[in-house]
């Protein structure tokens, strides 16, 4: 019931933002916020009642298991472990950064507004708890409107096309997905005459390579435009750079995750031996991933596309990551899953932040901003380090986990994986320099950080240097549950060792 | 005593998180007594523990004071821990004793700045960090004191952000750096991948057992780990970024650019003694790469006229000097080397920030000159700087280089060309050394009325001086009456210098070598110096090339910046989109070709009706 | 025919009998209030009358109509569909009939015989019933095309119709009379046994015409976004479903049955086809005609910039996606077709009620442009669309997302990966078109210099029965989205 | 009788060519009367008398009267020159032609292939029609009157007259 | 009255009257004749039903006739009937006016 709970709290909040919309927007803000931190809330009692949670554990107080329509053995079945619990609370947690992000930036609309962020959030917590397979499709499709909406209404200039284009990508990869569950189930049920959408019952059937291998595609397709993997990024840079605050740092933080989740989850546990022969295509395309996202990084004027294509190229580290597939290499794509989210997540708001004062995120017209605004130009340093994978900072252990996942698994790759990180210190120490420093662009006083925007910051940093620092906590949260994914997917485990 | 070991690094990193946070709040005096206070506190507690270390003397073998885990998954378990054992004893000593005169001098020299709690503040973090560099138990705690130096030393160098060369500067000595690092990193991954851990006396002890000697992995180990050595250490190929970082403040150029993170690199690599040992052709590259960077350097430093170049030029090849004696296997003199070094080199760069703070902030050498007499006490404390750097006795310089000298000549993997580097070195040093020396302070006044520093700007000269000449006990060359007792106090943790077997005259005779061809030099740069020839001081030829450098800056930005900003040129609107741009062009393309079908003609619906009955005909009726 | 027999004819004869009711109203007095109630009246008591009729159910009518379960789940869905176009149609001519000489009364009469002739199709189970239910259906839909005779779309689109749909008849009558000289037989059990030679796949074929006009698949499918375009927005609704509907029940029926063999019901997890059909004739054509439709609807929708041409070009499209569910067959594929069209008919009928809407006498609001900034100004109504759209692209928790699962699992069951990966992709071109005009309803107020009301023609007030209909459709359309698991166990029951 | 049949075929075929090709409403129309009497003359060859009396009362009799009002009301003795000109023009029938005689090809090897080998030659008479028609076939015939309503409506509603305002000059009528 | 018509050739009449009449519904682009060639096509599948009626000595094929008449009737009424709107309110005839709706 707690997990239900996770996913009807925001759902309702959202609801109840509307409708207290009609009486001061100051209301709906205030509902919304207080949905999220209850979410949050609820994830963090969910973490200290079962940190190392495995799937299905936690009996009916947890979790949720309800026929749904019995026809095709589909339920309504939620379960969590240590994986999603993490990425849970990551979502809970920007949620309440998206709500207080929005405080003062969006002013019209505004019950529509949380409504569409609550909804979001639901969906992407909806998709992290998903035990039936038809259940996961439903939240992963679900949250996808409510982010249209967001990109579509209170975007920027070309917010008709990016919402436009980030539907149709991430809708095309959904559908095969659709098509990847349905051959998942029939094929299943022409071995087993047993007719299920569960994941628990659908995991570890065998499965010839000839079913396997067009099925494992169609979830990696769905999963790698979500991620975003090249070649299928395209709508990433365009969706996150067009969207207001709130919803680049749901899309950063937590649509991405919600692929690399996928992959985790789905891809290859249930597909092991189709994933042994995807594997080094899928970690070349990690790399190239990597290498591109950051060559084009370097090559953005906009701030905020900047970032966006450095978002790019962090995900070839996950995608790198999860198909080295020993404990090193998941552990560090969960964590790099985390850091990103909160290291990009703060970053868009940063950009936010610079884009309320100055009304441009154009790098040529942006620098010499610490001396007007010292405090949002440290957290901006503390950001661009966590994003240039910094040691102490989160980015840095997934990083350094996946790397050493991945050099048992193919030298190459990670010694690219590697070079890649010079890429990074270049685009990401531009950003410093054409914003906080060089020469002053203007003479007007600008508001330093408020109380409001303040606590944003200082949360995120505070996490980033948790995790950075002490992420012992978050994976001993998650070594259960990779371990049960690595039982799961023996061949590829098997491959590994 | 040694419980509060932490306390040297938290004191610090306290300080930095006190003058982040509440830096703007407080009084300009406060934030000298936190920022200077730390490190002194820090120093305090590192003589204090050191003092226990070594009094206890806890066999032979390293003191570890874990701190807590950092990550634990799997075969991999990092913890960050501090360990405390002879090398880093000596290391953490030189930060915290530098570091914490550096400070003091900070407080003069950056009084004007209005930013001067965010300087001491990102000081304290690069005390912190560096100390955590040196104590580190294993290669992930190292790296991130590694990178995190290297964080502060790019905000230090950017710190006058408002200049856009600064920050070009900053940014090119992260970027040079990282790009050793990436090597780095892959030498750690390395390392876990074939040994199973990261940990450094684990390493030490598996590799050996392991690996063959001069083997594969070894080398590309040890090659990976030099990678980074060289890129902290600003050895050839990837020196061109410590010149520029002379944009930061003097004395950061003191504490990071001289005393320490530069020779983190050197000291990496005596860390890692264990495994280069295991690669001897590594360990002649080690040799190599010094002993070219050091006649390199010191051509380029004979011909710059900016001061602080000049010292950068001479850190990079003293620098050489200390890779060339890992390289030869002196490991003792090499650290030796470190500690001297940091003492006369930050001497020498606080007293040129003493230089160009009387001047007005001017650095160029031809536009000081007979500054003798209005700061004598610099004048006196730069000349003992000097003459340690020209290896001149009875400074520490003179010992150290000695040393390296001498196993440049009769270590088993020395070289004869290895030893003319060194002596050509030497003559190089003594030249540009002087020329600098003469230049600032001879000569007919330049200046009618030189600012005088403040007292908290002079006195720590004095100290590091005292130091200069001190640290010369420590390893005082037998012949001349002295006791090795540096050498002998490192080689518990090091291997011990292999040596040929040597005459009895050799070793005076190479140092009266030493001290001549050192003579020499200043002789020459006597000549060059002279007001006759000062007017000619323009760059031509040969002179020009070593000016810039020996063109490396040069051939990098055709070789490397300006294709990779070519390809992101080229790369900017992302090429793959155009593929999904050209889809959604011929769907578009398709609706209008299907949109003229629909032409509202009821013939030509009729028409497609007939054509449909037909084929819906055929295939029925084939396929029947 | 016996009691039993009426018993199960109720809804039909109830129909049928309201058609006639309203034309003597009319004859007694003109009001349109009274006809469309009597009209609603009358389909809500057939519709009322359904458990009743199940309870006869199965029952075969004198060789004409089978009323089985299957029968009377089209019944009731065609039914229900033309209960909610005539709650729709009131208003909409209350709103464009103003100052012009409309008589609205006799529109009923042909949608409640329309209704009829479109349950006779779905119960068909002989020739006579197919072609009778089939007229019956058309030449009501000739005269509601172009019901607003003063306007020249709606001519236009009703001359289209005609012709067309003369020839495609005249081709249909043509083919029934092959397979008849083929077969000696006009009954569908019968002609379900024994063998079918070149004759009979030849006049399946010229039926094939026929049906692919009604239908509206390529390549018979240039009359569609013509007649849609030009007749009110109800017909539209109606041409769009209640005839589709009955007539794929109807091929369903007909096509599973014909030509494979087998009898339909085809047993437990049996299929129409037997297996050598599936790579048969009677496959491989609307194989084509499926993959053609999907292509061509999607891509001629995608620049449209007409509301109703874009719902036509849609509709042939979702014919192609429904083909697919035929062409898998067997028990799952029937659930599909049955809950696809269930989905089917509550968003698109929902989509013109928000066309009919926003009528009035001026015109009718087709444009793209004009749903700009629909959102802000009339949330709710912006709202059902939305959810109409959203359902017809096939997102999760509509009912459309439910039918096209069933679809996508029909096919997947039966192997059709080819085809399931073609709906698939134009599953995704598809959304292009919907979220245009999602995405034009939404353009924020800030958007546009201009004012929002002064973009579009002005709004009139929502009747109450169209409200309603939106209301019931709009829960309908979540209901069967989130838990599809009643209607599917009335589909079930299907063989 | 065989003859009968063939002849009046010929006739039929004869007939419907001249239909389609005249530009003339009124000569067209007159075609096709003939078209249908030999028709009728086909269905009496085939035994079956009371459908051959229906197609020449109803088909010939009735509907085509409706086509000759029509023709009448809307003055259509002179056809447009454009049409004349359309129906001169060789590209205007290869299409239709060609797609035809494929049609009509693939049927005629239908048929050939489908080897019936039956007659046509079953007699029936008017009263087992009738007996058919009201007797398996009497809920058809029901449909059938719903099918006559659908139209009578439809074609009062489409072609009253215009009321209450009639608008003058322009030609309007029942059926 | 005995005579021995074999089926195909009374469907072969039936077939090409069926092609006649699809000719001109193709070419015809006046309604009228449009709508004549129609009765062509129906009254083609009306022969082809009393051919194969007679062929299976069954009344059914009769009967369907009967029913096509119906169905003639009915379309010819309502096709007429539209098309005196159509010429008012176009002023012509010519299906090619008939296309303002289109793309």
């Amino acid at each position: 019931m707690m997990l239900l709970c996770l996913i009807i709290v925001p759902l309702a909040g959202g609801l109840a933002a509307l409708a207290a919309a009609r009486w001061s927007d100051r209301a709906a803000r205030a509902t919304a916020l207080a949905a999220t931190v209850a979410q949050l809330a609820l994830a963090c009692v969910v973490w200290a009642v079962g940190g190392g949670l495995t799937l299905g554990a936690g009996g009916a107080a947890m979790n949720v298991d309800w026929t749904w329509i019995p026809g095709l053995g589909i339920r309504f079945a939620l379960f969590v472990d240590g994986l999603s619990l993490l990425l849970v609370l990551l979502t809970a947690l920007l949620g309440v950064q998206c709500v207080l992000a929005s405080w003062r930036s969006i002013q019209e609309r505004v019950g529509f507004f949380h409504f569409n962020i609550l909804a979001a959030l639901a969906g992407v917590t909806g998709v992290f708890l998903a035990r039936d397979l038809f259940l996961f499709y439903v939240f992963w499709e679900m949250m996808l409107i409510p982010l249209y909406f967001l990109i579509r209404i209170w975007g920027h200039q070309r917010r008709l096309y990016a919402s436009l284009k980030f539907f149709i990508f991430t809708q095309a990869g959904g559908l095969f997905l659709l098509l990847g569950i349905l051959g998942l189930h029939f094929v299943h049920a022409a071995n087993t005459g047993e007719s299920t959408f569960d994941y628990l019952r659908l995991l570890g059937g065998h499965m010839p390579l000839q079913w396997a291998m067009p099925l494992m595609i169609a979830f990696l397709i769905s999963f790698a435009v979500k991620l975003p993997v090249v070649p299928v990024h395209t709508w990433l840079p365009d969706a996150h750079t067009e969207a207001p605050t709130a919803g680049s740092v749901q899309l950063a933080g937590l649509v991405l995750k919600a692929g690399g989740y996928g992959m985790l989850r789905m891809a290859v546990p249930l597909f092991p031996a189709a994933a042994v022969q995807v594997a080094p295509v899928a970690m070349a395309l990690g790399v190239v991933g990597i290498i591109y996202g950051a060559l084009l990084a370097l090559g953005q004027r906009d701030l905020k596309r900047l970032v966006a294509y450095s978002s790019i190229s962090h995900m070839g580290f996950v995608m790198l990551g999860i198909f080295a597939w020993n404990d090193l290499a998941i552990h560090g794509a969960i964590i790099i899953m985390l850091a990103h989210g909160l290291t990009t997540g703060a970053m868009f708001i940063l950009v936010g932040l610079l884009d309320e004062r100055l009304h441009t995120r154009d790098l040529g017209k942006l620098g010499g901003l610490w001396a007007l605004m010292p405090r949002m130009g440290g957290a901006a340093m503390v950001l661009v380090m966590g994003s240039l994978g910094l040691p102490g900072l989160a980015g840095f252990v997934g990083e350094l986990l996946v790397l050493l996942g991945t050099f048992k698994v193919s030298v190459p790759l990670a010694a690219a994986g590697a070079a890649g990180l010079v890429l990074s210190v270049i685009y990401s120490l531009r950003i410093m320099q054409e914003t906080f420093h060089g020469p002053r662009v203007t003479e007007s006083k600008l508001p330093d950080l408020t109380p409001r925007e303040w606590v944003i910051m200082a949360t995120l940093i505070a996490g980033i240097l948790w995790m950075g620092l002490w992420p012992q906590r978050f994976l001993d949260t998650s070594q259960p549950a990779v371990k049960k994914l690595q039982e799961s997917a023996v061949a590829l485990t098997e491959a590994r060792r | 005593m040694l419980d509060l070991l932490w306390l040297v690094v938290a004191l610090p990193l306290a300080g930095f998180a006190g003058l982040a946070l509440l830096g703007p709040l407080l009084s300009r005096r406060a934030v000298s007594a936190v920022g200077v206070g730390s490190v002194g506190a820090a120093m305090v507690v590192a003589l204090a523990a050191a003092w226990t270390f070594i009094e206890r003397h806890p066999g032979h073998g390293a003191w570890v004071q874990p701190l807590w885990q950092w990550m634990h998954v799997g075969s991999l378990d990092v913890s960050l821990s501090l360990c405390l054992d002879e090398l880093s004893l000596v290391m953490m000593l030189v930060i915290t004793v530098v570091g914490f005169f550096i400070h003091v001098y900070s407080i003069g020299y950056m009084a004007g700045d209005e930013d001067y709690s965010r300087f001491l503040a990102y000081m304290n973090l690069f005390v912190a960090l560096m100390l955590l560099l040196a104590l580190a138990d294993n290669l992930v705690a190292l790296y991130l004191g590694w990178e995190g130096v290297g964080l502060c030393s790019y905000l230090l160098i950017g710190f006058w952000y408002r200049d856009a060369a600064n920050g070009r500067a900053a940014r090119k000595a992260f970027i040079v750096t990282r790009v050793g690092d990436a090597g780095l990193i892959v030498g750690l991954l390395l390392i876990f991948a074939y040994l199973g851990t990261l940990n450094i006396q684990d390493v030490l002890v598996r590799a050996p057992a392991q690996w063959a000697a001069g083997g594969a992995l070894a080398t590309t180990a040890a090659a990976l780990l030099l990678a980074g050595a060289v890129g902290k250490s600003a050895q050839l190929p990837l020196q061109v970024w410590l010149p520029d970082a002379m944009a930061g403040p003097t004395p950061v150029s003191a504490l990071i650019h001289a005393a320490t993170m530069v020779t983190a690199g050197v000291y990496l690599i005596a860390r890692m003694n264990g495994l280069f040992v295991l690669a001897p052709a590594v360990m002649t590259l080690v040799s190599v790469i010094g002993a070219a960077t050091l006649v390199i350097a010191g051509f380029s430093a004979a011909t710059q006229r900016d001061i602080k170049r000049v010292i950068a030029y001479s850190t990079i090849s003293q620098i050489g000097y200390m890779f060339l004696a890992l390289g030869v296997g002196a490991w003792a003199a090499g650290i030796f080397h470190v500690v001297t070094h940091a003492f006369f080199k930050s001497l020498l760069f606080l007293g040129a920030g003493v230089l160009i703070h009387a001047v007005g902030g001017e650095q160029d050498l031809f536009e000081m000159g007979g500054l003798r007499r209005a700061l004598p006490t610099t004048f006196w404390a730069f000349l003992i700087a000097a003459g340690a750097l020209a290896g001149l006795p009875p400074t520490g310089g003179f010992t150290s280089k000695e040393a390296i000298v001498y196993f440049a000549s009769f270590s088993p993997q020395s070289h004869w060309l290895l030893l003319a580097a060194a002596l050509l070195g030497v003559f190089l040093t003594g030249l540009y050394t002087f020329r600098m020396v003469f230049l600032a302070f001879m000569g007919p006044p330049r200046h009618e009325h030189p600012h005088r520093a403040p007292a908290s700007m002079v006195w720590p000269l004095a100290v590091l001086a005292l130091g200069c000449l001190a640290t010369a006990a420590l390893d005082w060359p037998a012949d001349l009456g002295g006791r090795a007792v540096f050498s002998d106090f490192l080689d518990r943790v090091l291997p011990p210098a292999a040596s040929l077997p040597v005459g009895q005259w050799t070793v005076p005779a190479l140092q009266i070598a030493g001290v001549a061809l050192s003579l020499a030099g200043i002789a020459v740069a006597w000549v060059i110096t002279r007001p006759a020839r000062v007017a000619g001081g323009s760059a031509a030829g040969l002179r020009r090339f070593w000016l810039a450098g020996w063109g490396f800056d040069w051939l990098y930005q055709k070789a490397v910046v300006r294709p990779l900003l070519w390809v992101v040129w080229m790369d900017r609107h992302d090429p793959v989109d155009r593929v999904y741009t050209g889809l959604a062009r011929s769907a578009a393309a398709g609706h209008r070709a299907m949109a003229r079908a629909q032409s509202g003609q009821i013939a030509w619906y009729a028409l497609a009706i007939a054509a449909g009955a037909v084929i819906v005909m055929t295939i029925m009726v084939v396929l029947s | 025919m016996n009691a039993a027999d009426v018993q199960a004819m109720l809804p039909l004869i109830v129909t049928a009998a309201a058609a006639v009711a309203v034309m003597l109203a009319i004859a007694i007095r003109r009001s349109h209030r009274a006809c469309a109630v009597l009209a609603a009246l009358g389909l809500a008591a057939a519709i009322g009358l359904l458990p009743v009729a199940a309870a006869a159910a199965p029952r075969e009518i004198s060789s004409m109509l089978m009323i089985d379960r299957f029968a009377l789940y089209y019944i009731g869905l065609v039914l229900a569909g033309s209960l909610a176009v005539v709650m729709i149609s009131q208003p909409y001519f209350v709103a464009v009939g103003r100052g012009g000489d409309l008589m609205p009364e006799e529109y009923y009469v042909l949608v409640l015989l329309a209704a009829s002739g479109a349950g006779v199709l779905a119960a068909s189970s002989h020739f006579a019933s197919f072609l009778l239910g089939l007229e019956i259906l058309s030449v009501s839909l000739f005269a509601m095309i172009a019901y607003r005779r003063d306007q020249a779309a709606a001519l236009e689109a009703g001359i289209k119709y005609l012709l067309l749909a003369g020839v495609s008849s005249a081709m249909l009558v043509f083919g029934m009379a092959l397979v008849y000289a083929a077969r000696g037989t006009m009954h569908l059990t019968q002609l379900a046994h024994g063998g079918a030679g070149v004759l009979m796949f030849a006049g399946m074929a010229a039926m094939t015409v026929g049906i692919g006009f009604k239908l509206a698949v390529v390549p018979f499918q240039f009359w569609t976004p013509d007649v849609y375009q030009g007749s009110s927005a109800p017909v539209a609704a109606l041409v769009a479903t209640v005839s589709k509907g009955a007539i794929f029940a109807l091929l369903v029926r007909y096509f599973w049955q014909m030509g494979s063999g087998t009898a339909f019901p085809g047993g437990d997890g049996a299929t129409g086809w037997n297996a050598n059909a599936t790579g048969g004739p009677v496959f491989w054509t609307f194989a084509v005609i499926a993959v053609a439709s999907m292509f061509a609807g999607n891509l001629l929708a995608l620049q449209q910039d007409n509301v109703k041409r874009i719902l036509a070009y849609s509709s042939i499209a979702h014919m192609g996606y429904l083909l697919v569910a035929f062409l898998a067959a067997g028990r799952l594929a029937a659930q599909a077709v049955g809950i696809y069209l269930a989905a089917y008919f509550v968003a698109k009928i929902g989509a013109f009620a928000v066309v009919a809407a926003m009528s009035n006498s001026e015109g009718e609001t087709q444009q793209v442009r004009d749903y700009r900034g629909l959102a802000w100004r009339r949330p709710w109504l912006a709202a059902a669309m939305t959810a109409m759209l959203l359902s017809l692209a096939g997102l999760p928790l509509t009912a459309g997302f439910v039918g096209k699962f069933y679809v996508v699992a029909a096919g997947a069951g039966r192997g059709l990966w080819t085809l399931a990966v073609i709906l698939i992709i134009n599953s995704a071109v598809g959304l292009f078109y919907y979220l245009r005009v999602i995405s034009e309803m939404f353009r924020p107020a800030w958007e546009t210099d201009a004012s929002p009301q002064a973009a579009g023609p002005d709004l009139p007030r929502v009747a109450w029965p169209t409200a309603a209909a939106l209301c019931v459709l709009s829960a309908a359309l979540v209901a069967i989205g989130v838990y599809p698991q009643p209607l599917l166990a009335v589909i079930g029951l299907l063989p | 009788m065989d003859m009968l049949f063939y002849i009046s075929g010929v006739v039929a075929v004869a007939a419907t060519v001249m239909v389609i090709t005249r530009s003339n409403a009124v000569h067209a129309l007159l075609y096709l009367i003939v078209s249908l009497l030999a028709v009728a003359m086909v269905f009496y060859s085939l035994g079956s008398p009371f459908v051959a009396a229906l197609e020449v009362i109803i088909y010939a009799g009735a509907i085509m009267v409706l086509f000759i009002f029509a023709i009448m009301m809307l003055d259509l003795r002179q056809t447009e020159p454009a049409q004349r000109t359309h129906l001169l023009r060789p590209r205007a029938w290869i299409g239709p032609v060609l797609l035809a005689l494929v049609l009509l090809g693939e049927l005629a090897w239908v048929y050939a292939a489908s080897g019936l080998g039956r007659d046509a030659s079953g007699i029936s008479s008017p009263q087992q029609v009738g007996g058919s028609l009201f007797g398996p076939y009497a809920l058809a015939a029901e449909l059938m009157s719903l099918l006559l309503l659908a139209a009578l409506v439809g074609a009062y509603h489409l072609a009253r007259p215009d009321w209450p305002s009639q608008e003058s000059g322009r030609p309007g009528g029942t059926p | 009255m005995i005579a021995a018509i074999p089926m195909e050739h009374a469907l072969l009449l039936s077939a090409t009257l069926m092609a006649l009449g699809l000719v001109g519904v193709l070419v015809r682009r006046n309604i009228l004749f449009v709508l004549l060639s129609i009765e062509i096509m129906l009254n083609a599948a009306g022969v082809a039903f009393v051919a194969a009626g007679s062929g299976w000595n069954q009344t059914d094929g009769e009967v369907m006739f009967i029913f096509i008449l119906a169905m003639a009737a009915s379309e010819v009424a309502v096709g007429l009937a539209l098309l005196f709107q159509f010429r008012k309110l176009f002023g012509t005839l010519d299906t090619r006016a008939a296309a303002t709706m289109k793309g």
